[in-house]
């Protein structure tokens, strides 16, 4: 029983870090209609920059400075990269930062090299908040927490009690009208993708020292984001909420628990076969949940997709 | 007409790759294509190997004098970008440039595609045979089903490896609660079947209380599987994660409370010891084919040292390299010749001392190099060499002389 | 009814298959691929020469989607892979269990098992073409990869599964030992998968195909069902690419989880779009181009995965026709017999850019040495020049390479423009 | 045979809360030429999207010769013979004129989903096809690419797709929109001649076309037809001039 409370807790702090990625890249594409494919790598770049810093200065201004950053590289790349690609369309736009993710890839190599950074929590965060079972429940999680929320909470304020706000909101419902209203667009989508990646690069800062900071951690990431929105709905930042929670909590019960296919297929009325060795399926009575976790999320995103392309609360589709 | 400007392109590119192919066979050394991923993800392992290579020829048999009476070995480094495709085409490559001698270790999936591939080529191609130097694959199928005369493996194969790591943990009596966990392939699945199988017989006072496998390379957050290793009560935890997998399952084991002891294979340089630093202390465990500390000699220091002065960013952190260097000049030698069958006859039950202490010998049934195995401890204490340039490095624990010296091998030898 | 009469009738109506014109280009394409073995003998020259046939014959596949039909995929690579695993399993079976099939048949079931897959998994992905489309075929790669590890009494684990392409039936003499004989069987079968595929898009399918790429809508007006369409197109394009999947499995005796991930998808998206999608010659010089880079490229820099990200970058932002469109540019100016006035604005350029290009690459890989090469090996070797890479004077000369050449391009671009505007109109400007 | 050509009853369509089109019933006869008119915002494309298929129906039935075609795809109701323009160029753009022109022939002509057959080597197709450019005179920019047309040439391509499949119910919406008057002359030439014989729906906002073309005109005014008639009559009609021929003459 206290388990799941532990589960709980920490599907929490998943799914908030994903929602970190998510929201940004949401934002991005309601606003642009680009499905940023190297968002993952901004918040690689994120993890990386807060690295440098910390060994000068230490975390805190790494947590100050490193999105601030990434959100400028960010920017950058829409100022001088996506502007250029958008007039040929959708396809090569995501052409484009697929590649971006990439030449990212590359370039932090080049940097960094290959090795794992030795990048730590700040020791003031390094002690156990509270234990529940002999669980340790650290305090950096917490603070993961309170900072996810954070965010969610400034974003929630900036959108609906803001005039900025109004007007991203006016682009989630009705992308092209916004364009008629006078706004300088170039100068908003450069805004909200500056922003959007840098969301991303507070979320790299804050999980480098937890999930680790090295060249692949962007790969790993990268498809899941996609797959949260696309299940939350494309342009809905409460579906990126709830779909973000939704996959942390699929995959932190998938792995805390080991139930076998096997007893599953048993108890809806399958017979096990006598001699697994000779069964073309011996590998699907003896997989475990905890063991397709991952891919779990994957198989969500094609049901759905199938069975609603717009995703569970999206209005648009794409 | 668009067609013919793509031929003449495709034909001066075809002009660049032919002159690759054939520029590169000069000099008279002894070549050793070294085929291991020197880009991508898998890089620093790769990048390391070959430096570790690359210094153990030069300073082992290049500076007494080579062999043959004279003769210089060199090693050629090759990226496969650890993909099994790759790494055939490199094969390839490698034999037209005249080497004979292929040294790979990343990845038994890379090493099963290349003792297919060498076995097949070396039918087919009687007068340009080679051999397969595997200094790191431990997949134990390698030396035992998948056996083959061309295949020599220099690292203590995974089974061999769990029978060692096993007799030490048995000696801790307190230990009787033994938690299982690996990455979802042929690797974690071969060490999770080597460890139930060796604690069932030696352990009877302990139980398994967890045996499952993650999918590899995919999992970002171990947190769950920490927490069910601390509610099954376990106080001894067995892996064979590597990279990233073995700092993000070891991270989230430590932090969420665990303070027992964590065998793994892989768990030490390539950033994972600095990563890991204060925190590891006490708590991982790795079994190695050799130790650093505390040295055994002079020989290890000065040998460390120098490498160190040379390549400071990396480690001498696969101890058998100088092993298979050492044993393959021998053979060599004894050979009388480069010709790839004529050293695999001499290389076949060869017993040379090594570096590292002990003796290795290569087993004449399965090809498979006997050694002493150590365990060793993440620490910061009575350091003499240190990895990846923190404090931290391995200390010896435990040695078992000769591993697996008679252990049983379903191989079935075909000699040419 | 009575113009479908009439439509038929007119197909039987004789007329030459295809003109010596059209021919042409097919011929000297023959010839070349017969006469390539003479000239590149080695086998690891044979292994890359089989290695490209085979990318072009995906590529080609994957253009069918991508260029022919404007559906991106991220994960084509399942429908090579899985044809490519059926064929060794074939294989086998023709190994140990006795199974009659000369091996020169495989690839067509490798064809036939691509086509299966496709068909089951472009029942549901076709509905919607887009980014719809792209998250399926993503999320389905992702699955199929993934199980591939799992399920290893088919996918072998991350091992794979191998074979013995010899111990098939020998076909006119041949076992298929040597690199040559699968030369010319790989080479036979591109030939067969590229005519098929030039073909089919010069059929109505082929050609209402582009009609949807181009615009859905108007295409459901004119009778076709877009879902139907991108249906077929879909499965057409799962067909080629088992069969390179086959031609794969023939090659290179082993099929991995490699085949089948993302990073296979994402080099095919990679191959074709930097040849061109637009043109069915684009994705032979993309696979090509980029067969090159790679084994080229990466026996003599590390960073080679870096210049090939950063040219893909800057091919989608500069040339979205790819290399292929970046020549074909250059007909309307041929055809207007202008191209002469280009002549000398290129010839000026040329110096410039060379060096432009050539020093940045080598800024990068002195940068790349400084910081990464072991301590006391200072020296580098960079287009047989050697020097020391933590020297200030080769970095001085670099970076002023880089700045001049830099500079002189910026200031000749104009020039360029302007004889590349009057080189594109029949008329002299005022 | 008696059964006419499109026939409307108590259709009815809602988007959300608003209803916009409230209830028609309308029968347009084998051969007629049928002018629908009404001021912005009356419903007039979205009258053709539903009887296209392009938009579920709400309520109420679409027949085309008798059958019930309402909420079929659209591919479906052009294969029983209706074909249709838009109001916004819908053309392909990347292909050539030629090939946008063959596009519209395929399904017709039986080529259906064929991968066996050659499209160059139809010689009947390829006939067929410059026959219709001979039509909407374009065969000199046979060869050109559609996106590079001038606006004018676009619509007459256009209007050469939508007639090509030889469909015997053809509709049009605003075919002159933003054309000059010698290029409307011009279109209003090209619709009569290429609709000979064929039933014909339009809606148009040209007066002078509409008088010129039509043989009856019906007024849809929010929703609701207010007249539907000869063009004397529906000229003559009270209502009409109120509602939209008063309003018409002050937007002049």
């Amino acid at each position: 029983m206290e388990l799941i409370f532990v589960n709980i807790l920490d599907g929490l702090v998943t799914g908030l870090l994903l929602f970190m990625l998510c929201s940004g890249l949401t934002l991005i594409f309601s606003m642009m209609g680009v499905l940023n494919f190297a968002h993952a790598s901004f918040y690689m770049l994120g993890a990386y920059f807060g690295y440098e810093i910390s060994t000068f200065v230490g975390f805190w201004p790494g947590l100050i400075f490193a999105p601030i950053l990434v959100g400028i590289a960010g920017a950058l790349v829409e100022r001088y990269g996506l502007r250029r690609v958008h007039q040929y369309g959708h396809v090569p736009e995501l052409i484009f930062t697929f590649g971006l993710a990439l030449l990212i890839e590359e370039i932090i190599q080049f940097f960094w090299g290959k090795n794992i950074m030795a990048y730590d929590e700040p020791d003031i965060l390094n002690f156990v908040a509270f234990s529940i079972a002999g669980n340790a429940f650290p305090a950096y999680k917490v603070f993961m927490i309170f900072v996810a929320m954070g965010i969610f909470l400034v974003l929630l304020y900036i959108l609906t009690r803001t005039r900025v706000g109004l007007i991203i909101q006016a682009a989630l419902s009705y992308p092209n009208t916004v364009q008629n209203l006078g706004h300088n667009v170039p100068l908003v989508f450069m805004g909200v993708f500056g922003v959007g990646t840098a969301l991303a690069g507070v979320a790299g800062v804050i999980a480098g020292p937890v999930l680790g900071t090295f060249p692949g951690m962007a790969v790993v990431l990268g498809s899941i984001v996609f797959v949260t929105i696309v299940i939350g709905g494309l342009g809905s930042l409460w579906g990126a909420l709830i779909a973000s929670l939704l996959i942390g909590w699929l995959q932190t019960f998938a792995a805390s628990y080991n139930i076998v296919i096997g007893d599953v297929l048993v108890s809806i009325g399958f017979t096990r076969p006598e001699n697994l060795d000779d069964s073309a399926l011996r590998d699907l009575w003896t997989l475990t949940v905890s063991q397709i976790g991952p891919i779990l999320p994957f198989l969500l995103m094609v049901l759905v997709l199938a069975i609603r392309p717009q995703g569970l609360f999206g209005k648009r589709e794409s | 007409m668009k067609k013919v400007t793509g031929m003449i392109l495709g034909s001066v590119m075809a002009g660049v790759l032919g002159f690759t192919a054939t520029a590169a066979i000069a000099a008279d050394n002894i070549k050793i294509a070294f085929i291991d991923p020197l880009s991508g993800p898998f890089a620093t392992t790769g990048t390391n190997g070959l430096a570790e290579w690359k210094f153990a020829v030069e300073n082992l048999v290049n500076v007494k004098g080579g062999v043959l009476g004279g003769t210089k070995l060199e090693v050629i480094g090759f990226d496969n970008k650890i993909s099994p495709k790759e790494s055939l085409i490199q094969l390839q490559v490698a034999i037209d440039q005249g080497i004979r001698f292929i040294a790979q270790g990343n990845s038994s999936g890379v090493a099963n595609a290349l003792t297919g591939a060498i076995k097949k080529h070396n039918k087919r191609n009687p007068d340009k045979q080679v051999i397969f130097l595997n200094y790191a694959a431990v997949d134990p199928a390698l030396t035992n089903d998948k056996c083959n005369f061309w295949h020599f493996r220099f690292d203590a194969n995974a089974d061999i490896k769990m029978d060692a790591m096993i007799d030490v943990i048995a000696k801790d009596k307190a230990i009787d609660k033994v938690y299982i966990i690996g990455q979802d392939y042929s690797f974690g699945k071969a060490v999770a079947a080597a460890a139930v199988r060796n604690i069932e017989a030696k352990m009877p006072h302990a139980k398994i209380v967890g045996n499952e496998l993650h999918p590899i390379g995919k999992v970002k957050d171990f947190t769950p599987y920490a927490r069910k290793i601390i509610a099954s009560g376990a106080n001894a935890v067995i892996t064979g994660n590597w990279g990233s997998d073995m700092l993000g399952l070891g991270k989230a084991v430590i932090k969420a409370g665990y303070t027992g002891p964590i065998y793994t294979y892989y768990a030490a340089s390539s950033g994972i010891t600095k990563a890991f630093g204060a925190a590891g202390k006490g708590v991982i465990r790795v079994v190695s084919e050799g130790t650093l500390n505390p040295p055994i000699s002079d020989r290890v220091t000065t040998y460390v040292n120098a490498f160190k002065a040379k390549y400071p960013n990396n480690n001498v952190s696969q101890l058998r390299i100088a092993n298979t260097v050492e044993m393959l000049a021998k053979a060599i030698d004894k050979a009388g010749s480069t010709e790839a069958i004529k050293v695999a006859y001499a290389l076949e039950g060869m017993e040379i001392d090594s570096i590292w202490g002990g003796k290795v010998k290569m087993r004449k049934v399965d090809h498979q190099a006997i050694q002493n195995v150590y365990i060793l401890a993440h620490t910061d204490e009575n350091m003499t060499h240190a990895l990846d340039n923190s404090p931290y490095g391995l200390l010896t624990e435990n040695t078992v002389v000769d591993a697996g010296m008679d252990s049983p091998t379903s191989c079935k030898m075909k000699r040419p | 009814m009575n113009t479908t009469t009439k439509a038929t009738a007119s197909q039987r109506s004789a007329t030459p298959l295809i003109s010596l014109p059209q021919l042409a280009p097919w011929l000297i394409a023959i010839l070349f691929l017969l006469l390539l073995p003479v000239i590149f003998n080695s086998g690891s020259a044979l292994t890359i020469m089989n290695q490209m046939a085979i990318t072009i014959v995906f590529a080609l596949a994957y253009n069918m989607l991508l260029g022919q039909a404007g559906m991106l995929s991220f994960g084509h690579a399942v429908y090579m892979g899985l044809g490519g695993f059926f064929c060794v399993h074939l294989m086998n079976m023709v190994e140990f269990d006795g199974l009659w099939l000369p091996l020169p048949l495989l690839p067509l079931f490798g064809g036939f098992f691509g086509l299966i897959f496709a068909i089951i998994i472009g029942s549901f992905s076709t509905r919607r073409a887009g980014t719809v489309f792209a998250m399926i075929s993503l999320g389905v790669g992702e699955l199929i990869a993934a199980s591939s590890i799992i399920i290893v009494a088919f996918f072998g684990g991350e091992e794979g599964i191998s074979a013995d392409r010899t111990m098939g039936p020998e076909t006119f003499g041949f076992d298929f030992a040597s690199q040559l004989e699968v030369y010319y069987l790989t080479a036979i079968w591109l030939v067969i998968s590229a005519a098929a595929m030039y073909l089919f898009s010069r059929t109505p399918i082929g050609r209402i195909a582009n009609a949807v790429r181009d615009n859905e809508e108007r295409a459901e007006f004119l009778g076709y069902s877009q879902r139907y369409v991108r249906m077929i197109s879909f499965c057409a394009s799962g067909f080629f690419a088992g069969i390179a999947g086959g031609l794969f499995a023939i090659n290179f005796e082993i099929l991995t989880e490699e085949n089948l991930n993302l990073g296979t998808s994402g080099v095919i998206l990679l191959v074709t779009f930097l040849g061109g999608v637009g043109f069915f010659i684009g994705p032979i010089v993309g696979a090509v181009v980029f067969t090159l880079l790679q084994t080229v490229l990466s026996q003599y820099t590390e960073i080679w995965q870096l210049y090939l990200g950063a040219l893909f970058v800057a091919t989608v932002m500069f040339f979205p026709a790819g290399l292929t469109g970046l020549l074909a540019m250059h007909i309307q100016p041929f055809k207007l017999g202008k191209s002469s006035l280009l002549l000398r604005p290129y010839m000026r350029m040329l110096v410039p850019i060379l060096v432009c290009f050539l020093s940045i690459a080598a800024l990068l890989e002195t940068a790349f040495h400084a910081r990464h090469a072991p301590i006391g090996e200072n020296e580098m070797n960079l287009f047989g020049i050697v020097f020391d890479s933590h020297g200030v004077l080769p970095w001085v000369v670099i970076v002023v390479l880089v700045l001049g050449s830099g500079f002189l391009v910026k200031r000749l671009a104009p020039e360029l423009k302007e004889a590349w505007d009057d080189a594109n109109y029949l008329e002299p400007r005022s | 045979m008696s059964a006419p050509a499109i026939e409307l009853r108590g259709l009815k369509k809602s988007f959300g809360l608003a209803e916009i089109i409230r209830g028609l019933d309308l029968k347009i006869e084998k051969g007629e030429r049928h002018a629908i008119i009404g001021p912005n915002g009356a419903g007039k494309s979205t009258l053709f999207n539903l009887i296209t298929g392009r938009f579920h129906v709400t309520e109420g039935t679409i027949s085309m010769h008798g059958e019930r075609i309402e909420n079929l795809k659209p591919y479906q109701i052009n294969r029983r013979g209706l074909s249709r323009s838009f109001q916004i160029t819908n053309i392909f753009p990347k292909m050539t004129v030629f090939e946008n022109i063959r596009c519209g022939l395929l399904w017709t002509m039986g080529y259906k989903y064929s991968f066996w057959t050659l499209v160059s080597r139809q010689h009947h197709l390829t006939e067929r096809t410059e026959e219709i450019l001979e039509k909407i005179k374009m065969t000199e920019r046979r060869d050109d690419i559609a996106g590079v047309l001038t606006y004018a040439e676009q619509r007459a391509l256009e209007i050469g797709i939508t007639i090509a499949g030889g469909a015997d119910i053809i509709m049009l919406d605003e075919p002159t929109a933003g054309m000059s008057h010698s290029e409307t002359d011009h279109i209003v030439d090209l619709i009569r001649d290429v609709t000979e014989g064929k039933t014909l729906v339009m809606v148009e906002h040209d007066m002078g076309v509409i008088f010129d073309l039509a043989d009856k005109i019906s007024v849809l005014v929010y929703g609701e037809f207010i007249a539907s008639d000869t063009p004397e009559k529906v000229r003559a009609n009270a209502k009409v001039q109120e509602a939209y021929l008063g309003a018409a003459s002050e937007e002049d």
